[in-house]
């Protein structure tokens, strides 16, 4: 057997072992990548567009304030507005539809055939981990402070990675004069069951 | 190592009586003891070549590992419990008898882990240079490295020839 | 799908999307789970918050009121309907299995016909299913509805279906009536009281309870209000005393605190025994019903003594407001009928009747002159005997199972082959489905609307509401507006929702009750938002025995099972399971759940002393071979040790041939194992069954919740 | 890298004599009718295993209702039920021995936590549980659709690897905490109740909090009729059981 | 009937007159020293040469390990842990009875090599190695069934004591936690521990082979050429190892029976269980130990120079006196156990004796107890390889035993008698029909055999230094006409 070191020396083998250890490498970094990009949605919603124009998150998330789940507004939400909107100009003769935007075009397919917009959720907590919206938004948190500043997204993305050591870093940051407080917030219970 | 200015000579000897009186005709003959490395199959103690016992810092990194090894402990035992307080078991947050078990553990094992490196930071090697050697060292011969002028090369020669040296050659790098 | 129910469209959320959040866990995977929200939003709903809905359990026919737990358009959970006088906020096993029954994977899930006896379902349209329907009502003469004991607006509305077209009335089935042996106790109450009323019997006021085989803490009448009786006796000032007489320690006589094994069949000589001692004790003589018995030889053939006889009719001097419980194990004799009478007589005798602690006529129930209980054996055999006749060209067959229910010795199956069409509206692919020609699925009890009449175990008159918690996940069609379909011009409704309006429509105006409207529609709502209607009071009248005491009793020694020779008999006793009653086996939780005496999960067992079967060299798993005059069944032996050493018992609601995947054949049914002799109300006399046990040399391990080291020692283990 | 660095914990909680919840169960009204057991299961997401693992002791179910035999017949006797569920216990033998604080005491609720995703399958915990109430996921249990419709989303599936126990519904327990929060009041009694408590016909199990001396578990907690299972080992459970039979007249 | 030497010795009264010397010499390696280069050659000779029947064993090792020990834990992994005989109440099961197995053996090789080497015990020289290495590849089988055991394993690393973002850290109250603290130091330990003295043999082998074997040796050798430094160092190391390593060796089988001690089981609860598992560790490993030399000998050339009836002679003494050890130990946590026992400890001890699983308790004290006792006792049977090395499987059968005993049997009484056991399960209905624990013990057996295999062919088994080291401290002096070895203090 030839020496193996030796091995090592020829080039084609090196270059062989890195060409390797390269495609690991890309592979767990796309792999990683994959789990970041914000996914594709139905339609392009553009959240700057509509906090431009001052609607309140809570209008279209009111979940957040009285439960778990800030909940997505339903079609017939959108439609009272943009259904509206369509007649502005001249009630007789609504916009065509061809004419609009085509991401409204596409809200207004939904609304035809009173299908459900396939939302695909951003922020995903694992099902093991129990969020609920209400205390944060009690506590006075705005919107922006875990969600980004949405005046300046169109789609939703993910403005802070979502992991325990974040959750948790905020609520001791948000409990350091009450220790009662901070018992409840960085106990295990209060999240996991 | 610097061998540009001095001359190595390697004297191997068959047993270890002629080794340790060729030491004493090299110290007769001026080379210093530190100029002469005794090298050999078996482990002999200095005594037996009439030298001075070689100097080792391992107790030392092993006691310093020790102390780190009960630092990670302590870490372990007081500072994390206080990182993130958990309770359990109605026990208190940080316990005396499992911090005596984690703290003879780390100390041990770090302890265990600077000796074992202290043996090769203080003989320096790992070496994978060329160095001087004959590999009948390991089987049992004694080989006596000097170092010496080369105005005493041949005196040096000539007193390891008298001690019954196998071989005497100008030291040559062989691979080991 | 009538008007009714595309109001409620908007339940129709996309479960499939809801699921798959629920079920990915983490990873990668679950970001491209998509959520769908509702299209409109429901009213009083909010996306991501759980909506509760009243509706009435038909795990059994009595009727509890259910709170369901809705979310996202899913059913998450059943709940007791704390306002409900039956149940009041409280739940059995089966009632919260029920979920399981709905989103269970083995549903029949569209109209299909299909060859009898074969599994496999050949897909029709709904309108083409009416027109079958419609066909054969055309011919009323050999038209008849088999119908279960739940739901009682299909029953109604059967009646009318039948009255419109001129075809025999529907016949109502349920093997738990069997059990019971309703139609004995009625006629009982009829021959005692003067009205054949299902009874009512106040236990939770009692200070004595002496239970003949009733087992109303587990399947009797209305085990959840029976449960809460019980409850609130042991809960008094002076706690209830209650004693079980039976052959085997059932769940309830676990409850009780003596317990004496009978001899099946000698009941009636217990009873008018302890009926003696008590009237000679009390009043000097003892009255005609019971003056005829010989204490001694009733004490010889019931296998008590006469210590213990007296020493419950000490108990019952002692006892202010005792009362006495006809179980259905003691009816299903053949001297069933006396018995019953017996005991309402002892009731008499010892002037409970009316009492708090007593017995009372249960009030007929909101909607109906009196109670209309379910076909006895021998109206079911008159049934088999039309069939066999080429009289029925037509069976339709709705929420009762008899080929699994009726003993084989009844000749069901054959009589199915004369019958030209068979039609079955199982919402499950049940024996008697694949027995039929066509199945046309009718809603679960959670997608139904409905109602169903309180029919005993509460005082107040009730009626307990239906109504859909989510829209119907199959493409099941209720069985009711398949009717009314059918019928066509022949009833003045529309739809389901439309008849059931019609029917309550004459609770509007009824006074005492729990709440009250203005008109229809808000009554409907009421109706709908409570899960019924009922009295606020009670309205339990007193029965009379006027004479009765006076009428003579007389008993027979039961025959006694041979316990010589190689062949040993054994009085063989069958009770519905506690956990899984006579349709719970389709429901994996209810299979997985322990019985309560010997924690078996997932099948039948045969009880059998431990002398017995030592006796017999029988030891525990070993599978016996129960042969019976009508036929024979292998089963394991279950060591039980409280049980007589003449007497096996098996639980019966196992062993079925179909009916799902998680019921399918496992374990064994009893009821092959019934003669179809019945008793003088026309009951199933199966309490007199004798069986013979083989070895069969095979072993097949029962699964326990208990470890049988733990419970019955080392070296029971094998 | 970098550890944040979380400020010292101050707060002193210490175990009280009684805990936060607690339940009580009648022996003499439990029928052993197992409807708490099915509730559970039917709350908590519980999977059912088949008859071969069930009867080779891998039932999951959170709650068993436990009989023991007394004598030989005809004077046998069964022993009253016992539903046994985690006891919740306020010095419990399972915590401390879980490598990685999988089950935990939870400083909030007094409650004992079994944090699923946390737990790597040890089984230590369970072998140090003097009760036998801790269940493990042996496998991933097939639940074939439909039947996942029903899984209730307050409650975490569990998948195989994981050990669990009862909760006391926690789930619930936040569900009414929540609620009076956003009332600003405090939870009342009996408006947390676990499903077992919900469901029971008998009305055997009581839950509430113990905390609050007038509530009626607090009541029950105190009546002479009470005792604790294995109390010798001082765990002290949350759950009193209360033995019946003191006012029989007739007995 | 007993024999001894003496009565052999009246039986041939010449070989009494022959000459005492040669036959010490004979007896004792130490005393039958060759040259350094041809004691070289020999191992040289052992390490290199391989016949058809060494690749044929090794291969059948492969394929049962990657099948029975990789194949079935993979399948285990993939579906849950009800492919093994656990169940509740019996949450441990096999793999925790085959891990203790394992640490246990892997205890002896350190005990032989540093406590003989503390106490100076010369005998121990030429297997010291093999020892060592015994325990290494031990430690690895007793790795893989904890990580086995477990029904998480891939999340096995949240046992180490790193930070992550979680914020969370591992549970210092756990005994388990002390366990992986005390084996990973002993893994670490006993690996280093195994490598210095393997380093000059590493240069040795170096200095004789070619090819790749010399450039793999020449990295593995550090360039160790012997210097007085060197050796010097390597002295010290050795000592402080040789100290430092014992407690930790202790502690490691302790904190392995506080996994049991210290949970709140009737049984378990004892406070004799430390020492009694070191003793039963001892029991097992001195007997794998000699089991070993045995094998070796018989299979590699050359080894029975250096492998001699003494050290059967002096392994089966220790093996006696461990044994001895073990029945104390056991015998005093029975006794206080069955004196002051609990109902619930009552049941359990009647549940080893008369459970359904009693023979295993009788097999194990027979195996532990009787056999060496009755066996090793002969100075002419236990120098019988064939004897020594049966005595030696019995003995691990029998703390096979033990374990089992301690761990599943144990586990089917608590204190819920509805809860007790059910018995353990080993066949199934469906693939893979045993519980995967059976295939993968097998398979971790094959792989520590076949690690041993490969081991042997590749470091010099035999540690030549300290043999010729051992050889020039010896000598014989003649008292009269007694010949008496006599040891130098070359240190």
């Amino acid at each position: 057997m030839a020496n193996l070191l030796e091995i090592l020396k020829k080039k084609e083998v090196v270059l062989l072992l890195v060409i390797a250890f390269l495609a690991l490498l890309s592979g767990g970094a796309w792999a990683m990548y994959q789990t970041q990009i914000p996914p594709e949605q139905p339609i392009q919603f553009p959240h700057n567009i509509h906090v431009g124009l001052q609607i309140q998150c809570l209008y279209c998330h009111p979940g957040a304030q009285r439960q778990a789940s800030a909940g997505l507004p339903t079609q017939q939400k959108c439609w009272a507005c943009h259904g509206q909107l369509r007649k502005y100009s001249d009630p007789a003769a609504p916009v065509a539809l061809n004419l609009w935007p085509t991401e409204l075009q596409k809200l207004a397919g939904y609304v035809e055939r009173n299908e459900p917009i396939p939302w695909v959720p951003v922020y995903q907590v694992p099902d093991h981990v129990h969020f609920n919206h209400r205390p944060h938004i009690a506590a006075g948190f705005a919107c922006e402070t875990c969600h980004g500043d949405m005046s300046k997204k169109t789609v939703a993305t993910v403005g802070e990675t979502v992991n325990m050591g974040w959750c948790i870093n905020c609520h001791l940051e948000n409990s350091v004069e009450d220790p009662l407080k901070r018992t409840k917030l960085i106990d295990c219970a209060t999240c996991h069951y | 190592m610097t061998t540009q200015e001095k001359n190595l000579l390697l004297a191997v000897f068959e047993d270890i009586d002629p080794a340790a009186h060729a030491v004493d005709s090299l110290r007769a003959l001026g080379v210093a003891d530190a100029q002469v490395t005794v090298i050999s199959g078996t482990p002999i103690t200095e005594a037996m070549m009439g030298r001075k016992p070689q100097w080792s810092n391992v107790a030392r990194f092993a006691l310093g590992g020790a102390a780190a090894g009960m630092g990670l402990g302590i870490f372990l035992a007081f500072g994390t419990p206080s990182l993130y307080p958990v309770y359990v078991g109605g026990q208190p947050l940080i316990p005396v008898p499992p911090t005596i078990v984690v703290l003879f553990e780390t100390t041990m094992l770090v302890m265990l882990i600077s000796t074992f490196l202290g043996v090769f930071l203080d003989s320096r090697f790992p070496n994978f240079t060329p160095m001087e050697y004959v590999p009948e060292i390991s089987d049992g011969r004694i080989a006596l490295l000097i170092e010496c002028a080369p105005e005493l090369e041949k005196k040096v020669e000539a007193a390891m020839q008298t001690q019954g040296a196998e071989s005497i050659r100008r030291a040559q790098a062989e691979v080991v | 799908m009538t008007d009714s129910f595309t109001r409620r469209d908007f339940l129709k959320v996309m479960g499939a999307g809801a699921a798959a959040t629920v079920l990915t866990g983490c990873g990668p995977a679950s970001r491209y789970v998509t959520r769908e929200p509702y299209t409109k939003m429901p009213e009083y709903t909010y996306n991501g918050q759980s909506t509760y809905y009243a509706t009435t359990c038909r795990e059994c026919a009595a009727g509890c009121g259910l709170i369901l737990r809705t979310h996202q358009g899913r059913a998450i959970k059943a709940e007791g309907n704390k306002f409900h006088p039956l149940n009041q906020g409280k739940t059995c096993a089966r009632g919260q299995a029920t979920l399981h029954g709905m989103y269970n994977p083995d549903r029949v899930q569209f109209p299909a016909q299909h060859a009898r006896g074969d599994a496999t379902l050949t897909e029709m349209d709904w309108d083409a299913a009416i027109a079958v329907v419609q066909k054969a009502l055309q011919d009323p003469q050999g038209t008849q509805f088999l119908l279960g004991t739940a739901s009682d607006h299909l029953f109604d509305l059967v009646t009318d279906v039948c009255q419109a077209v001129g075809a025999p009335s529907p016949l109502r089935f349920g093997a738990l009536s069997m059990f019971e042996a309703r139609a004995t106790l009625g006629e009982a109450s009829r021959a005692v009281f003067g009205k054949p009323d299902l009874l009512f019997f106040d236990i939770a006021n009692a200070d004595l309870v002496i239970s003949f085989g009733a087992n109303f803490l587990e399947t009797w009448l209305s085990p959840v209000a029976y449960t809460r009786g019980y409850a609130q006796m042991r809960r008094g000032d002076v706690r209830g005393h209650f004693v079980q007489l039976e052959p085997r320690l059932s769940e309830t006589a676990a409850k009780a605190d003596e317990w004496y094994p009978l001899l099946p069949g000698a009941e009636g000589l217990v009873v008018s025994a302890l009926g003696k001692l008590f009237a000679e004790q009390k009043f000097g003589v003892a009255p005609a019903a019971f003056e005829m018995v010989d204490l001694a030889a009733a004490a010889e053939a019931s296998g008590l003594t006469l210590e213990q006889f007296e020493r419950l009719a000490a108990l019952l001097l002692r006892a202010e407001r005792p009362v006495i419980l006809p179980g259905g194990a003691a009816l299903a004799q053949a001297e069933g009928l006396e018995t019953a009478k017996a005991i309402l007589t002892l009731n008499a005798l010892l002037d409970n009747l009316g009492k708090a602690g007593g017995v009372f006529h249960t009030p007929a129930a909101p909607l109906a002159d009196s109670y209309h209980r379910p076909a006895s054996a021998a109206e079911i055999s008159a049934l088999v005997k039309r069939m066999n006749a080429g009289e029925v060209n037509t069976l339709l067959v709705h929420g009762v199972n008899p080929l699994f229910e009726l003993p084989a010795a009844l000749g069901l199956e054959a009589a199915l082959q004369k019958v030209k069409t068979v039609i079955s509206f199982a919402t499950f692919p049940d024996e008697t489905a694949l027995a039929a020609d066509y199945i046309f699925p009718d809603h679960h009890g959670l997608e139904s609307w409905g109602y169903q009449r309180v029919q005993t175990g509460a005082g107040q008159s009730a009626l307990s509401g239906s109504q859909p918690v989510v829209v119907p996940y199959y493409n099941t069609r209720a069985t009711a507006d398949v009717l009314i379909a059918a019928a066509g011009d022949a009833l003045p409704f529309k739809d389901e929702v439309e008849f059931l309006q019609s029917k309550v429509a004459a609770l509007v105006e009824a006074p005492g009750g729990f709440y009250s409207a203005a008109d229809l529609p808000s009554f409907w709502a009421l109706f709908q938002q409570y899960g019924g209607w009922w009295q606020n009071d009670s309205s339990a009248s007193a029965p009379s025995a006027a004479g009765a005491l006076e009428k003579k009793l007389t008993f027979h020694a039961p025959e006694a099972a041979h316990a010589e020779g190689e062949h040993e008999e054994f009085s063989l006793y069958v009770y519905p399971s506690p956990i899984l009653a006579e349709a719970g086996a389709n429901k994996p939780w209810l299979q997985e759940i322990a019985d309560p005496t010997t924690t078996v999960m997932w099948n039948s067992w045969l009880e059998m002393n431990p002398e017995t079967a030592h006796h017999l060299g029988i030891e525990d798993d070993d599978v016996v071979r129960v042969i019976s005059p009508a036929g024979e069944v292998e089963v394991s032996v279950y060591r039980y040790p409280a049980i007589r050493p003449d007497v096996v018992a098996i639980p019966f609601g196992q062993g079925h041939t179909a009916y799902g995947r998680y019921a399918e054949n496992r374990g064994v049914n009893p009821a092959l194992l019934f003669s179809a002799e019945t008793n003088a109300a026309g009951d199933l006399a199966f309490g007199g069954v004798k069986v013979k046990i083989e070895k069969t040399g095979k072993k097949r391990p029962l699964s326990r919740l208990e470890s049988k080291m733990g419970v019955y020692g080392f070296g029971e283990e094998h | 890298m970098a550890i944040p660095k979380i400020p010292e914990f101050k707060a002193e909680w210490k175990e009280g004599e009684e805990g936060r919840w607690g339940m009580a169960v009648d022996m003499d009204l439990c029928t052993g009718c197992q409807a708490c057991v099915v509730a559970c299961s039917m709350e908590n997401n519980v999977p059912f295993v088949g008859e071969a693992e069930a009867g080779y002791g891998r039932s999951l179910g959170w709650i068993r209702v436990e009989r023991l035999w007394e004598g030989q017949y005809p004077e046998v006797k069964m022993t009253p039920y016992q539903p046994v569920m985690c006891q919740q216990c306020g010095s419990a033998p399972c915590e401390p021995v879980c490598p990685v604080f999988a089950t935990v005491h939870s400083q909030a609720e007094q409650l004992n936590v079994q944090v699923y995703n946390r737990c790597v399958g040890t089984r230590y915990c369970a072998n140090n549980c003097p009760y036998v109430v801790r269940v493990f996921n042996w496998a991933d249990f097939d639940r074939p659709d439909p039947l996942p419709n029903q899984f209730n989303p307050d409650v975490t599936v569990r998948r195989r690897g994981v050990m669990e126990k009862c909760t006391f519904c926690i789930q619930r327990i936040h569900r009414a905490e929540d609620q009076a929060k956003a009332e600003g009041r405090e939870v009342l009694d009996g408006e947390a109740q676990p499903a077992c408590a919900q469901a029971c016909p008998a009305d055997a199990i009581v839950f509430g909090r113990l905390d609050d001396p007038e509530s009626r578990v607090s009541k029950l907690s105190r009546s002479n009729r009470g005792s604790h299972l294995l109390e010798e080992l001082g765990t002290q459970p949350r759950v009193t059981y209360l033995k019946g039979g003191s006012n029989d007249r007739l007995g | 009937m007993t024999v001894s030497a003496k009565a052999l010795a009246q039986v041939h009264p010449e070989a009494h007159e022959h000459d005492h010397e040669a036959e010490l010499r004979k007896e004792h390696l130490m005393l039958d020293p060759k040259p350094r280069g041809e004691m070289n050659a020999l191992v040289m000779e052992a390490m290199l040469t391989t016949s058809w029947k060494f690749w044929a064993v090794a291969g059948l090792m492969a394929l049962v390990t990657v099948v029975g020990l990789f194949g079935m834990w993979g399948y285990s992994i993939s579906e849950g842990m009800y492919t093994a005989s656990v169940n509740r109440p019996m949450y441990w099961s096999y793999f925790l009875v085959h891990t203790v197995f394992w640490i246990g053996i892997s205890h002896a090789g350190t005990f032989v090599s540093a406590l003989l080497r503390v106490f100076r015990a010369e005998f121990r020289r030429p297997f010291t190695r093999a020892a060592e290495l015994m325990t290494t590849f031990a430690l690895a089988q007793a790795g893989i069934h904890i990580f086995a055991h477990m029904g998480r394993v891939w999340l096995a690393y949240w046992m180490f004591p790193i930070p992550t973002q979680r914020l969370i850290w591992p549970n210092l109250h756990s005994p388990l936690m002390w366990d992986f603290l005390a084996i990973n130091t002993y893994l670490l330990s006993s690996t280093m521990y195994l490598f210095l003295p393997l380093i000059p043999d590493l240069a040795m082998a170096r200095d004789r082979s070619t090819g790749w074997r010399k450039s793999v040796y020449r990295v593995l050798a550090l360039g160790f050429r012997g210097t007085e430094s060197e050796w010097t160092h390597l002295r010290i190391a050795l000592n402080i190892f040789a100290f430092a390593i014992l407690p930790v060796m202790f502690s490691v089988h302790t904190i392995v029976s506080w996994d049991f001690a210290a949970a709140m089981r009737p049984g378990w609860s004892s406070t004799i269980f430390g020492p009694y598992f070191v003793v039963g560790a001892l029991q097992s490993g001195v007997s794998a130990v000699a089991m070993v030399v045995i094998t070796v000998r018989a299979t590699m050339k050359n080894m029975t120079y250096f492998v001699r009836p003494e050290h059967f002679d002096a392994l089966g003494k220790l093996m006696l006196i461990i044994s001895m050890a073990w029945a104390y130990f056991f015998f005093n946590d029975y006794m206080v156990q069955w004196y002051g026992g609990d109902s619930f400890t009552d049941s359990l001890l009647h549940f080893h004796e008369a459970g359904p699983g009693g023979w295993v308790w009788f097999l194990m004290l027979i195996t532990n107890i009787l056999v060496p006792w009755l066996v090793l006792w002969n100075k002419q049977w236990r120098r019988n390889p064939w004897i020594l090395f049966t005595v030696g499987l019995l003995a691990n059968v029998g703390m096979w035993a033990e374990r089992f005993i301690i761990v599943p049997v144990s586990l089917q009484i608590n204190r819920v008698p509805f809860m007790w056991g059910h018995g353990v399960k080993i066949f199934r209905e469906t693939f893979p029909y045993v519980s995967v624990e059976i295939p993968i013990f097998i398979g971790s057996v094959a792989f520590f055999v076949l690690l041993y295999m490969l081991a042997s062919k590749f470091i010099p088994l035999v540690p030549v230094w300290e043999v010729q080291e051992g050889q020039m401290a010896h000598s014989i002096r003649r008292y009269g006409k007694e010949p008496v070895i006599t040891v130098a203090e070359l240190e």
